[in-house]
């Protein structure tokens, strides 16, 4: 072997299986999508083309802006995604980490609590 | 033909045959859904085509295929187009990972029932789930409407919320069987209910060690797969048909496909983690030939599967819908602080025993 | 498979497969006009070099590469474009800082590819990148790091929720 | 099985399009992706590195460089939804509040 070789064993093998697999189901939605374009005919008109509100013309546009709500969400979201991220590793070696794993854990999950409590303090997770 | 080419071709088929059940699921869901509902409501439902009303996907899909296919004039494109795909593909992808059955045997070597039998299984699934969110948000945003807009971004929040209640409850389970890969996960539940003599750590269903976790993780696969009684995003009497109100013919119809594959895979996850997989007491003692035990075991797994299944439809047709706010709250109040206490619980079990 | 097909060759294949998906759908992020495009270019980026670490063999930062980067932080920035409500920029036309700053990053890249492209690196790895190695490395002698990132977490968290809250309590932007 | 110095190129192809992308556009927001794409990059030559020695420790800081990227995520763009409402635009020429 030479030396610039990086990779003695990669996984990769395993996951080979998803490339047919990928094939058939992007294959199936494209047939899927392409037939009505075929089979069905096509007509346009001005009232057809607006958007749909209960049959009544649509007033004003769909181009608002939101609430920040749901952005405070979102971030709530990722930071305990990266929560779940951090103690994944720390689940499956529980067993041998033992007490001071689980200590460690216990801090970790403690410090994120006191940010819960602040939004919840902060009525971020209130809607109105 | 030589053994390496028949165990190739044997790969080949179980891929075709796992993508084949997955596209199954839907119309039979389809048609049991809409008879069970009839049955809940009094009504007769669907019974015109075919005997019982049981071709009446079939005729279904003949009629997508002859709809118009229609774009909103100011309706982005390229992404209105793509969205429907962008919907379908994750939960299709979550399939591969899914060992249906222990591995059969050909030509004297083991073919797992699993397309990709990854170590990080059980992630990678939580992960390529979340990727739906993109299509529903795109899809509501791209087709210019505001009931779309409002339904995607309900849509959106709502899932990103209860996939961290699905996350940490799978946490606690880890924690137990110590793995993240599917199939391991499924051995390490061969018993029914009790110990591993040898290890002494617990090798019944996870449903009797992680009870809380089952309750925390079946509530957030309904809010996942935007089921009722968390179906707030395409609340009909509020949002008219949500994000999929402006799309019409077979792009209307893989939404569909991508929720109902959707629920199929969180099924497929709730047995796994806590129902033992193709275990089931008895069976082992029986000492079969591999396939054919491969074979009982398929069947186990799938009636399981089917039993969630139903459940799904049974809880859509007789709770009524939460209000949003009461949504929102119940994912982060309740479930987020029951799913951490419950890691911290086991954790201080597992790392003590 | 592994009869039939070199698994040295396979991992080649899906590396080219991976650079290639990443490195068009990284230009998209750059060149299209539409942020929306952008963000969902950036995801299929995000993907590739998914691909990429599953071909080193560090498996689980693949899946929190999916995880976190594709299945969460593309999605603040998905809301964050569907918020402010930006379809298309402000027409950008090419000047001359502009210019100078593509300049900059063709220079970049070559002396990039110069400086580490002839680099030869000897040995193999004494640990795998699977979730239980990593767990045993946090709690060993980076427990220091580890504990930090929740606290990281904890500031950016307040400082979000001080941020983007209005001062006169409203919620609308 | 793939020499690490094929992983560096393309990780500077990666950065090289990110800087390109930070240096030349005015919308805010992708500009911000531009940094992503280079911080990803970066992550990518630490795990290529790593891969001929320690694969664990560089995955274990390529973590902590992604918690890093999520909180620096979240702040950042709650900074440019506040300027959003102060000016009601993410045009980055359009920010001279601070040139005196």
């Amino acid at each position: 072997m030479s030396p610039t070789l990086a990779v003695q064993t990669s996984p990769f093998v395993d996951y080979v299986g998803i490339a047919p697999y990928l094939l058939l189901v992007v294959g199936m939605i494209v047939v899927l999508m392409v037939l009505p374009l075929l089979l069905a005919k096509t007509t346009r008109h001005r009232v057809k083309d607006e958007a749909y509100e209960c049959g009544l013309p649509p007033q004003g546009t769909a181009k608002q802006r939101f609430s920040v709500h749901f952005y405070m969400v979102a971030v709530l979201f990722i930071l305990f995604d990266i929560e779940a991220v951090f103690l994944f590793p720390w689940a499956t070696s529980v067993q041998e980490l033992g007490p001071i794993g689980f200590s460690g854990a216990v801090v970790f999950v403690a410090v994120l609590g006191l940010g819960l409590a602040y939004a919840w303090r902060k009525r971020v997770l209130d809607w109105n | 033909m030589s053994p390496d080419i028949a165990y190739f071709a044997a790969t080949l088929a179980k891929i075709v045959a796992i993508f084949l059940l997955s596209v199954h699921v839907v119309p039979i869901m389809v048609i049991l859904e809409r008879r069970i509902s009839a049955w809940v409501q009094f009504r007769i439902g669907p019974n015109r085509v075919g005997p019982l009303g049981l071709f009446q996907p079939l005729a279904d899909l003949v009629k997508f295929l002859g709809k118009e296919d229609f774009v909103p004039a100011q309706a982005n494109k390229v992404l209105f187009w793509a969205a429907p795909a962008l919907t379908c593909l994750p939960p299709f992808l979550v399939m591969t990972l899914i060992p249906f059955a222990p591995p059969f045997e050909v030509m004297g070597r083991e073919l797992p029932a699993v397309i990709v039998d990854s170590s990080i299984g059980i992630i990678l699934a939580l992960a390529l789930s979340s990727l739906t969110v993109y299509g529903i948000a795109i899809g509501g945003w791209s087709s210019n409407s505001k009931y779309s807009l409002l339904g995607g971004l309900r849509s959106s929040a709502q899932m990103i919320s209860y996939e961290l209640a699905l996350g940490l409850s799978v946490l606690a389970v880890i924690c137990v069987s110590g793995t993240l890969n599917l199939s391991d996960m499924i051995t390490r539940q061969t018993a029914f209910f009790g110990f591993d003599d040898a290890t002494g750590n617990w090798a019944g269903w996870n449903i009797f060690s992680q009870p809380v976790a089952f309750l925390v993780f079946l509530v957030a696969s309904y809010a996942e797969t935007n089921r009722l009684p968390f179906d707030l995003p395409e609340a009909e009497s509020e949002l008219v048909g949500g994000y999929h109100t402006e799309y019409s013919a077979t792009k209307f119809s893989l939404f569909f496909m991508g929720e109902y594959i959707g629920m199929l895979g969180m099924a497929c996850l709730i047995v796994i983690l806590f129902l033992g997989g193709w275990h089931l007491p008895g069976v082992a003692a029986l000492d079969l030939s591999p396939n054919v035990f491969a074979l009982v075991g398929l069947l186990v797994f799938m009636a399981k599967v089917g039993f969630f299944l139903l459940l799904f439809i049974q809880v859509r047709w007789t709770l009524p819908r939460f209000r949003y706010d009461q949504l929102m709250q119940v994912g982060w109040k309740v479930l987020l602080p029951i799913a951490l206490a419950n890691i911290l619980v086991t954790g201080f079990v597992v790392a003590w025993s | 498979m592994d009869a039939l097909i070199d698994p040295t060759l396979l991992t080649r294949i899906a590396f080219y497969f991976f650079s290639a998906l990443s490195i068009v759908a990284a230009l998209f992020v750059v060149v299209h006009r539409n942020p929306i495009v952008s963000a969902v270019a950036l995801v299929m980026t995000f993907l590739g070099v998914a691909g990429l670490y599953l071909t080193l063999g560090a498996t689980f930062l693949t899946a929190v590469q999916i995880l976190v980067y594709a299945g969460a932080i593309m999605v603040l920035f998905l809301f964050v474009i569907m918020l402010l409500n930006l379809e298309k920029d402000p027409f950008e036309e090419p000047h001359v800082p502009r210019l100078l700053g593509a300049g900059l990053a063709i220079a970049l890249l070559f002396g990039l590819v110069a400086v580490l492209g002839g680099t030869v690196a000897v040995g193999t790895s004494i640990r795998s990148g699977s979730a239980e190695e990593i767990g045993k490395i946090f709690f060993g002698e980076y427990i220091f790091p580890f504990e930090m990132a929740s606290l990281l977490l904890l500031v950016a968290m307040i400082g979000v929720i001080v941020v983007a809250r209005r001062s006169d309590g409203k919620e609308a932007l | 099985m793939i020499p690490v110095a094929d992983y560096y190129v393309v990780a500077s192809v990666l950065f090289a399009i990110g800087a390109a992308g930070f240096l030349t556009r005015k919308n805010l927001l992708v500009m911000f992706m531009s940094v992503e794409l280079m911080l990803n990059a970066a992550n990518l030559v630490l795990l290529a590195a790593s891969s001929t020695h320690d694969l664990g420790r560089g995955s274990a800081m390529a973590l902590v460089s992604v918690a890093v990227a999520a909180a620096e995520v979240g702040v950042g763009l709650a900074i440019i939804i506040a300027l959003f409402r102060l000016r009601a635009s993410v045009d980055a020429e359009e920010m001279t509040n601070l040139h005196g």
